[in-house]
């Protein structure tokens, strides 16, 4: 088989447009893979819903931003805490019942979660699409030839802005405390009176938070918000590994770098290059790193 | 000194900063009854851990077995499921059965290194694959006959009583008909009569399939009655080797059993 | 010989009188066989007819005068895969069962209130193909405990051998396909399976869900280079025939141009039931011998697996293999039966539609694969059968103006829920049900 | 301020995982502000009981089928272990379980995640540290990396965080030096004496709990088989026979045990015979 390779360019230009569309697709994978790691870190369940999510924050933000025309800082607080409600629900709802159970099926659960998300926004928002959200600031400027959007710049700072508050949170409250102690030994933490459930209801309503964020973010970057932006999920897995799935900063980091590189595998090699790229960099960082490069490794004692 | 089944020599194996086991070196005669004690935590496990090819312990340790009639083996040089085909057979402290599986599925498995039914052959489920699975079968029925298992067949591991699941991993490791047998606190957790039993089964073991046995034990007074040869671990490190009338009487034995105040000292 | 009456010695189950039912059962079914010919298949001729139902009397007196245990058993049966009474009668209903359906399908009985007895034909062989596909994936998955994603890419691997060997090179020889495909698979697969080795749970599903993509590259690549954006197509000209070497087995009947050409639900139910009930048959006795219970025992504890001489890479990646080949086999098969495969035939919607399947069929167990799939495929029709026929679901606009979409919400619903309260699946409650039939029967019949 | 000590009484305790029967019909029972021992082997259900007391069975699908517990005449039987925390239940669990990568402070103040008096907590951490001085340097250290009986010392003083009236430890001994769990043991006693706490251990080193505990239980595969004052059971020749290795009855009967004479039990025909 001819893997044709596409026409490499030495024209600076082009490369640094790369570069940026890189950072800026980086940034968003960033606030899927923080989403993640979240959940990861603290209750040991990998959620392949958290493209959904993201998906349903999309939609809420195009509900009560656009439709409902609410002003944006109200409309944002509401879409939040709807996302937060929802959370919750999920957690006690579902989750709290999947506590010990094996890998695999807590990895199914949120599949079928994901599939009913899906099928409910497709029931209530039906299959066409809708228009992007446009209200961040639309406009962009040029660097070197390159075009940096707006938008781009403020996902940027929110995304940074979000990775220090929860490194703030981790560090300095009792409920990141807390939410540390479990994530390392859930039996101990329970011993010492921390109540695990509560904390991983809080872990549900933050990544839910975060993929209101996300979806809020992306829906402005995005062609169109439709049921196909659910991917998104699935394409920041790398993101998340190679920065290492236990880690915030860590998140951050891969999604740029995984931004970066399917960017330049999409723009010199064809865009269909641009997952089996990613997946094969995540490939060899599992290979190389399973911890990602900057995950934590556990001592294993048989 | 007769000829040894097994003879290690300067074992250390490390976790981080901790020695679990320190230089320990000895050797077990052929057919005797070769017992390891020590108080919880002494290394007792993670040097058969490391004979068993589950550690690695540190470099210029030096492992050996003899299997009767061929040339000794280095069995640092193998992998744990090589050392298994060598004819070295262990079973676990904490139990590593296959919880989820019928008692039958557990023993048979025991049988895996003696019959030799490839993939293709299993899922035609051939002549030849029928008359090995019937091999294997008849040689768990007298494990099962030896160990009173009858009972429990088709039952799961994972319901049965845990002197049961004792007894079970037990006839696994029968079931392997190895030459050197690694016995991991095979009586902990059960009761005077039940231990009375499993002793009666290592002597059967010993003595009508030739087996060596190489035993941890927590509890003095079964070791002390039917062991060989006895050395005692402490903090990773060989406090006394000797008879079990010997040891009774080792001041640094005593102390480590009692951790009284003598340690202290 | 009459039966001996042993009494156990110890409490095991393994002294047995056969039941009147398990008797006759066999006899009964063989007899109704001649029936079947003589009524439906009309171009068999009388010989043949005679000499099959002959035949099968005889295998049939003769299986059920070997299997009918007589007091103690031996050793050599308690091993059959069919051990107690129940089991065999089960057994025996099954094979009837699927021995009759196409002809009842085919039939022209239509039941009333418009039941969709025209689609369940073409349902019933995609339940099939799906069928044999899954239970390879719950072999990997939930009884070798060795977690992949890259399920869909062996689907896409069949299609693609499909496309090399059985449409470029021998123009829609499925039979060349098959074995090409298994041997492919099973290469591919144990590539695949390659960082097993190394890696665990989440990682492990990571890796191979890039194999995925990696496949999906290949996949299009390969569409692209030979047969342009349209896709491949199976059907037509490139449709699978039987040799005319063949043509004198009973039931062929050659087309005008002296060709069989394998097409039409009826001709496809005899190919795909008998390849996938044999796959199903070879992975249930490859769970029940030496190296399937070494996959179970990698899956439980490794290490502990290991000490019993078990080599646990090389079993991780016989089960990547095996599974592998197989799913590469369902991958040719769905290409031909479907007829035609494109750049979107293997989505990742795909992977989901499988995990849903062996969730609800019932993880770890090989027949979960079979009901998971029939439910799969049922679901939706009598969804919508009942949407149009049912008074009071009619009235319900809700359910009508989204079909679809409800149909996927009640799988994520019943994914969830089995996961939460009954993780056995349909494949639990089915074995639940015969307990139950078996202690009521035993009660009032004792 | 320090909570004085509360009893704790278990009565016909029948805890199961699946179907094997851990606890058989146990009944202890902690006077208050006293110091009881659980002496018992491995596998007698002495981490059962733990469990069943601090409300975490059901992370081990375990299941408390008979009994009742009750700590100062309320029954803690069916809490969760917040609440079971919050009611003055401390413990240190077997082979200590801190949380590895938390430094030790953070280790520290998620003993005190059952108390709402935020000030306070300030005040017990530094009156633990007063306690085991050589933690103080270690506060910023990832508890991970500390030695065995630091993290043991991390471990007590995490339970002390919650300002119990009952402190439960499990194998404090386990693989420590016997002079650092000799100290061990003198601070809890210490604890017992000053704050009144009552203290519940749970051991495999006899001598030792003998020595510092009023009262011992000794369990053995689920039941108890012994109860008395501690300085009663040390002289009792079954517990020096179990527990101190000497050479009592059970001692005679495993040598007694007769070795098999020509292969009779192995090789014999099988039972499920086709004959």
């Amino acid at each position: 088989m001819l893997l044709a390779f596409g026409n490499f360019t030495a024209d600076p230009s082009v490369n640094l447009q790369l570069l940026i569309g890189g950072l800026a697709l980086g940034a968003i994978y960033a606030v899927v893979a923080l989403g993640f790691v979240l959940v990861y870190k603290s209750t040991d369940v990998l959620n392949l819903a958290h493209g959904e999510f993201l998906m349903l924050g999309a939609y809420f933000a195009l509900t009560f931003l656009i439709s409902e025309n609410l002003n944006f800082f109200l409309g944002v607080f509401v879409l939040l805490l709807v996302m937060l409600v929802f959370g919750l629900l999920v957690h006690y709802g579902i989750m709290r019942r999947m506590v010990g159970q094996g890998f695999f099926a807590i990895v199914l659960i949120t599949l079928g979660i994901a599939t009913i998300i899906r099928a409910l926004l497709l029931i209530f928002y039906g299959p066409t699409e809708r228009g992007r959200l446009d209200l961040l600031p639309q406009g962009s400027f040029e660097i070197g030839g390159a075009t940096v959007r707006h938008v781009d710049i403020i996902i940027f700072a929110v995304v940074a802005g979000c990775v220090l508050l929860f490194f703030l949170f981790f560090k300095y409250t009792r409920l990141g405390l807390h939410m540390r102690a479990v994530a390392d030994d859930i039996e101990a933490a329970a011993a010492m009176g921390i109540d695990p459930d509560k904390v991983y209801a809080m872990t549900w309503a933050a990544a839910m938070v975060m993929a209101g964020i996300g979806g809020l973010l992306f829906g402005h970057v995005t062609g169109a918000i439709d049921r196909s932006i659910e991917a998104i999920g699935l394409r920041a897995f790398p993101a998340a590994v190679v920065g290492g799935l236990t880690s915030l900063g860590g998140s951050i980091v891969g999604g740029l770098v995984v931004g970066v590189i399917e960017q330049f595998a999409n723009g010199h090699l064809g865009t269909k290059w641009r997952e089996p790229v990613a997946f094969s960099v995540m490939f060899v960082v599992l290979l190389v790193r399973p911890t990602g490069l900057w995950g934590r490794k556990d001592l294993e004692r048989v | 000194m007769s000829d040894a089944i097994l003879s290690f020599d300067d074992v250390t194996v490390q976790f981080g900063g901790v020695r679990a086991c320190d230089s320990i070196s000895g050797r077990v005669e052929r057919g005797s009854l070769f017992a390891l004690i020590g108080p919880n935590g002494a290394g007792k496990t993670t040097l058969v851990n490391a004979i068993s090819g589950v550690y690695k312990p540190l470099p210029g340790a030096k492992v050996q077995f003899h299997p009767a009639g061929e040339p000794a083996e280095d069995l640092l040089a193998y992998r744990p499921f090589q050392i298994a085909r060598l004819g070295v057979a262990r079973t676990f402290q904490n139990l590593g059965l296959f919880m989820g599986e019928n008692v039958l599925t557990n023993l048979l498995l025991g049988r895996y290194i003696h019959e030799h039914t490839r993939l293709m052959q299993g899922g035609l489920f051939t002549r030849g694959a029928v008359k090995r699975e019937l091999a294997a079968r008849q040689a768990i029925e007298r494990v099962v006959d030896l160990l009173d298992l009858g009972a429990f067949r088709r039952d799961s591991v994972g319901d049965l009583p845990y002197g049961v699941q004792k007894r079970i991993e037990f006839g696994r490791v029968l079931a392997m008909e190895p030459e050197l047998l690694m016995l991991d606190e095979p009586m902990a957790g059960m009761s005077v009569d039940e231990k009375q039993d499993m002793i009666r089964y290592i002597y059967a073991a010993q003595d009508e399939l030739n087996m060596t046995v190489f035993l941890i034990e927590h509890d003095m007074s079964v070791v002390m009655s039917i062991a060989d040869h006895v050395m005692v671990l402490d903090f990773g490190q060989k406090i006394a080797e000797g008879t079990p009338a010997e040891m009774q009487q080792d001041e640094r034995v005593i102390a480590a059993y009692l951790g009284t105040e003598m340690a202290e000292n | 010989m009459t039966a001996t009456e042993n009494p156990p010695t110890q409490q095991t189950a393994q002294t047995y009188r056969p039941s009147t039912l398990q008797r006759f059962l066999p006899f009964a079914i063989a007899a109704v066989v001649p029936f079947i010919l003589g009524s439906t298949t009309g171009d068999v001729n009388f010989w043949w007819k005679a000499l099959i139902t002959v035949v099968v009397l005889a295998v049939v007196a003769r299986l059920a005068w070997k299997w009918t245990p007589r007091g103690e058993l031996t050793h050599r049966e308690d091993m059959r895969l069919w051990r107690t009474p129940s089991d065999r009668s089960w057994a025996a209903l099954t094979t009837f069962g699927l021995l009759v359906l196409p002809f009842i399908l085919a039939s022209d009985f239509t039941p009333p209130m418009g039941f969709p007895w025209a689609t369940w034909f073409a349902v019933v062989n995609l339940v099939l193909i799906f069928a044999m596909g899954a239970a390879a994936f719950n072999l990997l998955v939930g009884y070798s405990g060795q977690i992949s994603l890259a399920h869909v890419a062996f689907l896409a691997l069949g299609s693609i051998v499909g496309g090399i060997v059985g449409v470029q090179w021998s123009g829609g020889n499925m039979w060349l396909a098959l074995p090409a495909a298994a041997v492919a698979g099973a290469v591919v697969g144990a590539i695949s399976g390659l960082p097993a080795l190394r890696l665990k749970h989440l990682y492990l599903l990571l890796a191979t869900f890039g194999f995925h993509f990696v496949m999906m590259l290949v996949w299009r690549e390969y569409l692209q280079e030979y047969f342009g954006f349209v896709g491949i197509r199976f059907k037509g000209e490139n449709s699978p025939r039987i040799a005319s070497w063949l043509h004198w087995l009973p039931g062929i009947d050659p087309d005008q141009n002296g060709e069989f050409v394998i097409t039409g639900q009826f001709r496809w139910y005899w190919v795909l039931m008998p390849i996938t009930v044999l796959s199903i048959l070879f992975m249930v006795n490859v769970v029940r011998t030496r190296e399937g219970r070494a996959f179970a025992a990698v899956r439980d504890r490794d290490v502990s697996a290991s000490l019993l001489g078990i080599n646990v890479a090389r079993s991780k990646l016989f089960a990547f293999a095996l599974s592998s080949a197989i799913v590469s086999m369902s991958g040719v098969l769905a290409s031909f039966y479907i007829g035609s495969r494109g750049e979107d035939s293997f989505n990742v919607q795909t992977v989901l539609n499988y995990a849903i399947i062996i969730v609800v069929g019932g993880f770890s167990s090989i027949q979960g694969a079979i009901f998971g799939s029939a439910f799969f495929w049922f679901l939706p029709e009598w969804f919508k059968w009942a949407r149009e026929e049912l008074w009071f679901v009619r009235d319900i606009d809700f359910l009508s103006d989204y079909p679809s979409e409800i149909d996927l919400a009640i799988k994520g619903f019943l994914v969830v829920i089995i996961l939460m309260f009954k993780p056995d699946g349909l494949a639990g409650m089915w074995r639940d049900f015969k307990n139950w039939l078996g202690r009521t029967l035993a009660r009032s019949n004792p | 301020m320090n909570a004085s000590g509360l009893d704790l009484t278990i009565e016909g305790l029948t805890v199961v995982y699946g179907g094997v029967t851990a606890l058989d019909d146990v009944k202890i029972n902690v006077p208050s502000g006293g110091f009881v021992t659980v002496l018992g082997a491995n596998g007698a259900g002495k981490t059962t009981l733990v469990r069943s007391i601090t409300g975490l069975l059901y992370l081990h699908k375990g299941r408390v089928r008979r009994g009742s517990i009750e700590l100062g005449g309320e029954s803690i039987l069916g809490k969760k272990s917040p609440d079971i925390v919050s009611a003055g239940v401390a413990q240190v669990p077997e082979g200590r379980k801190l949380f590895p990568n938390l430094t030790v402070k953070e280790n520290l103040l998620c003993g005190a995640a059952s108390r709402s008096d935020i000030s306070g907590i300030d005040d017990s951490l530094e009156q633990n540290l007063d306690l085991f001085p050589q933690l103080r340097p270690l506060l910023s250290q990832t508890a991970g990396l500390l030695s065995g009986g630091e993290q043991q010392m991390v471990a007590v003083g995490r339970a002390l965080m919650s300002q119990p009236s009952l402190l439960i430890c499990d194998e404090l001994s386990l693989g420590l030096a016997p002079k650092i769990v000799h100290r061990l043991f003198e601070l809890l006693t210490e604890i017992n004496e000053t704050r009144g706490t009552s203290i519940l251990v749970i051991e495999q080193n006899a001598s030792l709990a003998l020595q510092h505990a009023a009262d011992a239980y000794v369990l053995e595969l689920g039941r108890v088989l012994m109860e008395g004052s501690a300085a009663e059971l040390r002289g009792n020749p079954m517990v020096q026979e179990l527990y101190l290795g000497g050479g009592g009855e059970a001692h005679t009967s495993y040598a007694a045990i007769e070795r098999p004479s020509g292969g009779k039990r192995w090789g014999r025909k099988r039972t499920g015979g086709d004959s």
